[in-house]
């Protein structure tokens, strides 16, 4: 609770420094954000953790217990890292604070769909962090890509809103209430004697939720945004984002809808076949790196998805926690690497031409980030892909994991495409890319570690 | 007994005729060509909605849409469509497919809906019947008791539009 | 505590021989490689002296939530293997010394890598940990084959990596499928080997199928047997030779290992079900591999696929699971591995000193150096199994295994003494025998490196063809415990 | 002595670590004087084993050495047998050995492989002295193949030519083939008796299933096919003579090619208790004779006519096997080593005169040049064609004899291959040594008797040919048949001969008739009538050429199994495994990337197109979850 | 006094299906508007027609269950769709500024 007053304190002084120019406001920016990051970080943990007092407020609107304080822990986590890697971003941005300050209610958001408690604050939580994003997404004005990207998003988005307010009706007009443990309640109280149109709610709110993390067939809007966007923020999207949105999912499906699973578990299977199948063979034939990682997304997504349609919280909830923090350091590894390499050479495949030559300890840190993301042994990403598996494997869902590791063979093809561009391909530029890496070492270090 | 007779159909054809109107209004703003015309419709169907409104007696309701929407949002529309004066009912139709695409994927939406939006029957009242809620003073406790939190950082999030809009608006200095 | 020391040695020093250069990282490399084999040498003692003495075991808890127990151990099996392991990569950085490989450090690095992880491997008494381990073996060959790999090797290796990692993943499922059937009365999951074993016990004859068939893919596709070995010659002849020798040598027998500990003791009935389908692909293999060597026009090729064939007999001796066919198969593999670093190696003397190993273009080297002739003679006897070389040992064994599984598989088998003949000779006639030409007449002497390493390869086939005691010694027992277990 | 039995062996080892290591360095003289004497020890320590097992009572004696192979029940010590049988093998190979050796000085002194040639000998010896000694069948196995290696490096000795070495080639492969037959009978004892001993083996052998006997015996008889260069696998011998002349006279005439014979001996219990095998062994063994008697009549290359007559002579031999005679066999066996050795030495001498010509049309009249060889190939010649006193004689007649009690049309088949064999090697003799010479002038001032040290071995075979007849002088001349007798412990005897001396006199002098009279028919055509062989294949009559191609048998092989497994290998390669299967792996790669292009155009970047499809996908999750 | 009659009545004639089946049928219109029309603006309006369909279900479900909660949710609904329509009509303005076109189709450069 308090890591996300602090979040919203530090949005509003950023929107603040830009009055307060003159006394320098906007030179402490960075480190103040870094710092109250930090703080937040470290409030939540040692305040809160484990702490039953504080755990509810507002009548239940929002709960801090450790589920949330874990998932916020590692989107501020996460939000540290981007923010170091992203700052020369910042710098060379005119109106850099309404960057950071789009930036850090967007984290507000992410921290509310961790902890919400009812369909209000879950509805605010997705709203408060996709606007900033609509607006980020679109923020390299001249870049009629970036515009596209935008507005898409916007549409598309607000159209699935659309969707989920629409769910979010339909069960509070089966249930008479938004509070997620009444709906509980009230799912167990009846037995099944709940009004047909609330199944149908909670199915759009199910595709409403596979929209935000983009599962197929609704993930069309992932590719164009992540491409067009500047690749900061599609790196924001991509990890701060997408843990959010997972945990929101979490949440919803796991405490509200946990009990009639059996009505949405087939179509959630359905969903996450689809998702890797598409993903996977779609990835295969991309030019373009930033795309190709949007896709690898999607992938990530539908495991993820697997470990939600599991239902057994005591393994699908550290399985998704683990997973997101496994594939948010990988991909803010790769994307760090992608943004720095695209700054002279584009975002194609043949950017990374000879980097192994121009670069070799980002060529590493890139290698590390792709076989993490590839799931091969002993990076996060198979551990965290592993968990998936265990947990799947108590379930009748056995097939998924046969088509899983079909596709995820396939998922090497694309990441490895990266690592022979960067190792065996000739280098069109011979210059090395100097860039200083204090992060990346970070990055390569806990990818390691895990 | 008389005035029941009497009463009950009127809120019948009440609910009929705005029924009707929202409808058709609706359709006219995805027909009609000039985006003017849409949305003049559109506010036409957010009026009709309102009576709705009335009629569910959440008349505070009511009147806060009619000024948000009619009043603000609709307004702002308009605005930017004489702002790029887009009013020529130029718009070159997407091709054929596509529309019946449309139209037919909407028809069998609109066709699941309704098969799967049954069940009222088993559904019952969360409280009494209190024709008071829609009142003012109800809203505004239940907003500034329970729903203090969201309407607290519904602020934040009025913020981070304005602030993106400003962003997006603003001239890029170069 | 010696084993857990065995993994971490390797480990160590490649994080050292990264950062050195050139000379220095060969020199150092072969050091430590060198003290690893002493260790080695020394387990082996340990082994002699008491055989179940804690020294050769570790076992400490890992990944907590997981059940995944750091647990390595020595026994007669992996002693071998191990042995096998520090012997021959010493064997093969010594073999390097003539070929200047830019970035060595890295380059020496990886295989030091490479061989924890099949230190690893071989000692891992611990289902998660061996997967890992054998994941993990994958990757430094992957890159040494990637950067100093010959022409188009982006796309071969690769082909090799997503193979073989397809085949392992399915692997990882058998396990974890395992792993969910462990505990069944005490209710606590473990990956520990035994209980794998009770697991795999438990279980269906249908489900027992399943987990046969998803780890004999990931076996089968790593040594290789036909029909999953089409990535193997490519990649055989485009890695660097050390990355060949390292593939052939000590990788393939990854998976016979594995088929020997992780597969047929852990689902007999699956066995049963369906081991005569992998008996028969794998003696179809012989026969293939063979066929194929006898036309190859590459000599590097050619023993690529003779190595099929051997691998080919080595997995029908396992299969036929009766003492004499899996200590053969033990047996064979120690010398298998021996030989083909020895083939693998001339091979690269050839490319070295001619700049070709087109048969066709060789010829008459033996005017030039007779003393390289009969280096190479030895080897090659070696590895067509003639009496006296180690070669003969393991595969009189493995037929003999072979025959009591079945006396018709047996003989068919047993064409590789009479193809296998056929193709060396050939390759050794073309290559060594007759007038020599304008490309060999310039062959000259042999780099010492090279000399030694071939000595010692020739004095080992002889020593354990005359006297292959030492070898039977530690495979006898522990396969007899083994089979024992199964039975 | 018994004790010392490892020595045997021993001495030709170190010999060939010497000349291997040093013999570069050593000279020429050194290194054949080391070879030699390694023999002559060896031979040294022979006699006396052949000495103690003659007067000890136990004819047996096993020499433990180290355990060699173990596998469970599967026990293979390195230990050595002395027996009769092996004794009177050690004596053959280094008597004959030593004397070749000798032969060598002499006859590779102008070569300049001399001490590589020495190596492999000694080499031979030792793994030929292994294959007698050992006392299971896995040591005889490992000295059946050492000597198979040994052969293919001899026979490629020259080793710049390719045809050399396509025949050494030949050679090995065959013996392959035969040593995997040899090799699954080994299996098939182990598991039949639990044992390769052959201590164990034969004492239970007799428990066997007649089934399981015969597929062991034929499955032996297969390697002694390979080995002893019978029908079907007997072609690669006359290739093999691409080999220096010394090496064909021990290797392809004396010693290895009668290890097939030894270990038929070795194993008679089998045979004995299997009739169809020993039929079978029979039948193999006269028709191999037969044919090859008939090719070597037409051959026109001395050192091949001299190969047939060898195969012939095998043939003949496996011929007693068959009807049970083996103590004849071995018999047979030592005269055979005798003048064969003898013949080929001899034929060594006249090429070496002739400075490297084989053909005999291109010879004649050489008796006046050499003398000794003349005499000593006289001689030979006489006991080749069995002809009373000679050592051929007997050893001949008594298999002829026992055929005639088995089985009269094997008989009447010996009789006609002794015949064909004294009519070609006849032939052969005059056409070399009688005559006028015609070969070239610088020939014929070159022509010179050979060096001392090649022509006393010669002499002392002549004596050994002349007089080896004593070693088993039949009872119809009153003799003892030693060996048979020195045989006897390790041998069982179907059924005693019961044939009586005038049948016995009547078949040898029908035999020494037919050997007359062939002889009289070549003395007529080559030596009164001057007829030559015709110079080229265009004169020959059909059947004529048809022999001289040795019956197209090679042809043969190569039209149906080397040349269609070529094409079988090929088309593997190129076709199953490049396209098929690997295809097949690639495929999957390709079939993706296809998809994979086919599925990104669903991307269409269009909106409405997005929404469309989530509308689709709304519409279908909704209907199959609810309305299903 | 009639107007309380009326007005309890209203809730009490008309079933509340009838209301479920109004905001399904407008909700509809709404998307097939989204995917009809290729003028931005219209798409915007559309969407808004979405969002009022489900508010238009809220308060009738809000007036069915007695409870003010969802009509306060309601007005979270305009909020939030006020900031979207804000943020989007800039961004479309923005659009306008560099294609000179807010036709949808000619957002289609990011594809495949």
């Amino acid at each position: 609770m308090k890591g996300l007053f602090i979040i919203s304190g530090l949005g509003i002084f950023a929107m603040l420094a830009e009055i307060f120019k003159g006394i320098g406001l906007k030179k402490i920016l960075y480190p103040v954000v870094l710092l109250g990051i930090l703080g937040a970080f470290v409030v939540n943990i040692t305040t809160e953790w484990n702490n039953p007092m504080s755990i509810s407020y507002f009548n239940n609107m929002i709960v801090f217990d450790n589920f949330a304080l874990a998932f916020s822990g590692v989107i501020l986590a996460t939000a540290f890292f981007w923010f170091i890697f992203a700052n020369d971003y910042f710098e060379n941005d005119t109106n850099i604070t309404d960057h950071f300050a789009l930036v850090l209610f967007a984290l507000v958001g992410a921290l509310m769909l961790t902890a919400y408690k009812n369909m209000t604050t879950l509805f605010l939580g997705i709203e408060i962090m996709s606007i900033p994003l609509y607006v980020l997404a679109a923020s390299r004005k001249n870049d009629v890509k970036s515009n596209e990207a935008g507005f898409k998003y916007l549409i598309l988005g607000s159209f699935a809103t659309g969707f989920l307010l629409f769910g979010i009706a339909l069960v509070y007009g089966a249930t008479g209430s938004f509070d997620l443990m009444v709906i509980r309640a009230k799912i167990s109280a009846a037995q099944g004697g709940l009004p047909l149109f609330f199944y149908a709610g909670v199915i759009m709110m199910l595709v409403a939720m596979c929209f935000k993390v983009a599962a197929a067939p609704f993930h069309f809007w992932t590719p164009d945004v992540y491409q067009g966007s500047p690749t900061v923020i599609t790196a924001f999207m991509s990890t701060i984002v997408k843990t959010a949105a997972f945990t929101a999912f979490v949440r919803l499906f796991l405490v509200s809808f946990g009990g009639i699973n059996e009505k949405w578990e087939m179509v959630m299977a359905a969903i996450i076949a689809l998702s890797l199948v598409v993903s996977n063979i779609t990835a295969a034939s991309q030019g373009n790196v930033k795309r190709m990682l949007a896709y690898s997304s999607i992938s990530h997504a539908a495991f993820m998805l697997m470990a939600i349609l599991a239902v057994k919280p005591g393994m699908s909830i550290p399985g998704v926690l683990y997973y997101t923090l496994a594939y948010s350091v990988g991909s803010i590894t790769a994307f760090s690497v992608l943004y720095n390499v695209a700054k002279d050479s584009g975002e194609g495949f043949e950017a990374f031409n000879g980097l192994g030559k121009r670069n070799p300890l980002m060529a590493f840190c890139m290698t590390v980030a792709m076989l993490s993301l590839a799931g091969i042994p002993v990076t996060a990403g198979f551990f965290a892909k592993y968990f998936i598996f265990a947990t799947i494997m108590t379930t009748s869902f056995k097939w998924l994991l046969v088509l899983a590791v079909l596709t995820s063979a396939v998922g090497v093809y694309y990441y490895f495409k990266v690592i022979i561009a960067m190792y065996f391909k000739a280098p069109e530029k011979t210059e090395a890319v100097a860039i200083e890496m204090p992060v990346m070492l970070v990055m390569v270090i806990t990818t390691l570690l895990t | 007994m008389s005035t029941l007779l009497l009463n009950i159909p009127v809120t019948q054809y009440l609910f009929y005729f705005l029924s009707f109107v929202a409808i058709l209004c609706g359709l006219m703003v995805v027909i009609s060509k000039s985006p003017i015309n849409s949305i003049l419709f559109l506010i036409l169907t957010f009026f009709a909605i309102a009576g709705h409104y009335l009629l569910l007696n959440a008349q505070f309701l009511a009147v806060v849409h009619i000024i948000v929407y009619a009043g603000a949002i609709m307004v702002l529309f308009l605005y930017v469509i004489m702002m790029m004066d887009l009013n020529h009912d130029n718009e070159p139709h997407k091709n054929a497919f596509l529309k019946i695409a449309a139209v037919a994927s909407g028809g069998l939406m609109l066709l699941t809906l309704v098969g799967s939006l049954k069940g009222a029957e088993k559904l019952t009242a969360a409280n009494p019947m209190n024709t008071q809620v829609g009142l003012i003073k109800n809203l505004g406790t239940t907003l500034f008791g329970e729903f203090l939190f969201p309407f607290e950082i519904s602020s934040i999030l009025l913020l981070a539009a304005m602030v993106g809009a400003i962003m997006i608006g603003k001239k890029e200095i170069k | 505590m010696l084993t857990g020391l065995l993994i971490i040695v390797p480990l160590i020093a490649a994080f050292l021989v990264f950062f050195l250069k050139g000379k220095n990282a060969r020199i150092a490399a072969l050091g430590f490689s060198v003290v690893e084999f002493a260790l080695s040498v020394f387990a082996w003692y340990q082994f002699k002296t008491e055989p179940g003495c804690k020294l050769l075991y570790l076992d400490c808890t890992w990944i907590e939530s997981l059940g995944v127990n750091f647990a390595v151990g020595i026994d007669g099996l992996s002693l071998l293997m191990v042995l096998l392991t520090t012997f021959l990569v010493p064997i093969i950085i010594l073999s390097s010394f003539k070929n200047e490989y830019e970035k060595a450090g890295t380059f020496y690095g990886l295989m030091l890598l490479m061989q924890m992880a099949l230190v690893g491997v071989f000692t891992a008494n611990d289902g998660f940990l061996f997967y890992i381990f054998w994941e993990l073996a994958l990757i430094p060959i992957y890159f040494i084959c990637l950067l100093w790999g010959g022409e188009n090797r982006g796309r071969i290796t690769f082909k090799f990596f997503v193979y073989t990692l397809f085949g392992s993943l399915f692997m990882l499922v058998a396990l974890v499928f395992l792993y969910h059937h462990t505990g069944i009365q005490t209710g606590i999951k473990s990956w520990a080997i035994n209980d794998l074993y009770e697991a795999g016990r438990s279980l269906t004859a249908a489900q027992q199928g399943y987990v046969f068939w998803a780890m004999f893919l990931a076996f089968a596709i790593k040594m290789p047997v036909f029909p999953f070995h089409t990535w193997q010659p490519d990649t055989y002849v485009t890695a660097p030779t050390q990355g060949t020798m390292l593939l052939s040598g000590i990788m393939l027998k990854m998976g016979t290992f594995g088929l020997i500990k992780w597969l047929l003791p852990v689902v007999p009935l699956g066995v049963a079900a369906w081991g005569n389908w992998a008996m028969i692909l794998a003696v179809l293999g012989i026969i293939y591999a063979s066929c194929i060597a006898i036309v190859q026009t590459d000599y590097k090729r050619l023993i690529a696929y003779s190595s099929i064939a051997h691998v080919g007999l080595i997995a029908a001796g396992i299969l036929s699971w009766n003492q004499q066919g899996v200590q053969g198969a033990m047996i064979q593999m120690v010398s298998h591995g021996i030989n083909v670093v020895g083939l693998f190696l001339i091979a690269d003397i050839l490319l070295r000193h001619t700049g070709t190993r087109e048969i066709s273009r060789l010829g008459g080297i033996r005017n030039v150096n007779p003393g390289f002739a009969v280096l190479f003679l030895i080897v090659l006897l070696g590895s067509v199994a003639l009496p006296l070389t180690n070669g003969f040992v393991g595969e009189f064994l493995l037929i003999t295994g072979v025959y009591g599984y079945n006396a018709w598989i047996a003989a068919f088998a047993g064409l590789t003494v009479i193809l296998g003949a056929v193709y060396m000779l050939r390759s050794y006639q073309g290559i060594m025998l007759g007038e020599s030409n304008s490309v060999t007449a310039s062959f000259g002497e042999l780099a010492p490196s090279d000399k030694a390493v071939l000595i010692i390869v020739c004095a080992a086939i002889l020593v354990f063809g005359v006297y292959p005691q030492p070898l039977t010694d530690l495979a006898e027992p522990a396969v007899k415990t083994l089979l024992m277990s199964t039975k | 002595m018994i004790k010392l039995i490892g020595l045997i062996p021993l001495f030709p080892l170190i010999g060939f670590v010497i000349n291997g290591f040093f013999g570069k360095k050593m000279g020429k003289g050194l290194s054949g004087a080391i070879a030699s004497i390694a023999i002559l020890a060896s031979f040294c320590v022979a006699v006396g084993v052949f000495m103690e097992v003659n007067a000890s009572a136990t004819k047996t004696h096993v020499v433990d050495l180290f355990s060699w192979i173990n596998a469970d029940t599967l026990k293979i010590p390195f230990s050595f047998l002395v027996d009769p049988l092996s004794s009177i093998f050690l004596l053959i190979i280094t008597g004959i050995g030593f004397l070749i050796h000798i032969y060598s000085i002499g006859y590779m002194h102008h070569d300049e492989g001399f001490s590589r040639f020495f190596t492999y000998l000694n080499l031979f010896v030792f793994f030929m002295l292994l294959l007698v000694l050992g006392n299971n069948y896995l040591i005889m196995f490992v000295g059946w193949e050492g000597v198979g290696l040994c052969s293919y490096l001899l026979i490629g000795f020259w080793f710049k030519n390719t045809e050399y070495n396509n025949a050494a080639k030949k050679a090995f492969v065959m013996n392959r083939i035969g040593d995997l037959g040899f090799l699954l009978g080994i299996i098939l004892i182990f598991f039949t008796y639990g044992s390769i001993t052959y201590g164990d083996v034969f004492s239970k052998a007799h428990t066997g299933s007649s089934t399981v006997i015969t597929a062991i015996a034929l499955l032996l008889f297969v390697g002694a096919m390979g080995k002893s260069a019978q029908i079907p696998l007997y072609t690669w011998l006359p290739d093999a003579m691409a080999g220096p002349t010394p090496v064909s006279a021990l290797i392809h005439a004396a010693t290895m090619v009668t290890a097939g014979i030894y270990m038929v001996v070795r194993s008679n219990i089998f045979y004995t208790s299997s009739e169809d095998a020993s039929t079978i062994v029979a039948i193999i063994g006269a028709a191999t004779a037969l044919m090859s008697a008939i090719i070597g009549c037409v051959q026109t290359d001395i050192k091949k006519v001299l190969a047939y007559s060898t195969v012939s002579q095998l043939g003949l031999m496996f011929l007693a096997l068959g009807v049970g005679a083996f103590s004849t066999a071995v018999f047979h066996v030592t005269t055979h080593a005798f003048f064969k050795a003898l013949l080929f030495l001899g034929a060594g001498s006249v090429i070496h005169a002739m400075s490297g010509e084989q053909d005999i049309r291109k010879m004649g009249g050489l008796k006046k040049a050499l003398p000794i060889t003349y005499l000593t190939m006289g001689l030979a010649t006489l006991a080749i064609s069995g002809i009373f006193p000679f050592s051929g004689f007997f050893s001949k007649d008594e298999i002829l004899a026992f055929a005639y009690e088995e089985n009269k049309a094997l008989w009447f088949v010996g009789s006609i291959t002794s015949l064909l064999t004294a009519f070609y090697m006849f032939r052969m003799f005059f056409l070399t040594f009688h005559t006028s010479f015609r070969g070239t002038e610088e020939q014929k001032h070159h022509l010179h008797e050979s060096p001392k040290s090649m022509t006393i071995p010669l002499i002392i075979l002549a004596v050994l040919s002349v007089a080896g007849g004593l070693l088993g002088i039949p009872a119809a001349f009153h003799g003892s048949n030693w060996i048979s007798g020195y045989l006897n412990p390790i041998i069982i005897h179907k059924n005693p001969s019961t044939l009586s001396h005038e049948t016995e006199f009547m078949l040898m002098g029908i035999a020494t008739a037919v050997a007359l009279v062939a002889i009289y028919t070549a003395y007529n055509v080559y030596q009164k009538s001057k007829v030559l062989p015709a110079s080229s294949e265009k004169e020959m009559r059909p059947f004529e050429r048809f022999a001289y191609h040795k019956f197209k048998v090679d042809e043969f092989y190569a039209f149906t199994i080397t040349r269609p497994l070529d094409l079988f290998s090929k088309a593997l390669h190129k076709f199953f495994d490049n396209q098929l299967v690997d295809g097949f792996v690639e495929g999957v790669g390709v079939v993706v990337k296809w998809l994979s292009g086919v599925v990104r155009q669903l991307q269409t970047g269009n909106i409405g197109f997005y929404i469309f499809s989530m509308v689709l996908g709304i519409v279908a999750i909704i209907f199959w979850s609810i309305l299903k | 006094m009639l107007k309380t009659v009326l007005l309890q009545s209203a809730i009490l004639s008309t079933p509340i299906d009838f209301y479920i089946l109004l905001s399904a049928v407008l909700f509809t219109i709404g998307v097939v508007g989204v995917m009809y029309r290729r003028n931005a603006i219209v798409i915007f309006a559309c969407v808004e027609l979405m969002l009022n369909a489900v508010n238009l279900l809220l308060v009738a479900f809000s007036s069915y269950h007695s409870d003010a909660s969802a009509q306060v949710f309601v007005f979270f609904i305009m909020a939030v769709a006020a900031a979207e329509v804000a943020v989007g009509l800039a961004i479309l303005s923005m659009i306008y500024r560099n294609l000179k076109s807010i036709d949808i189709d000619v957002l289609s450069k990011l594809k495949h």
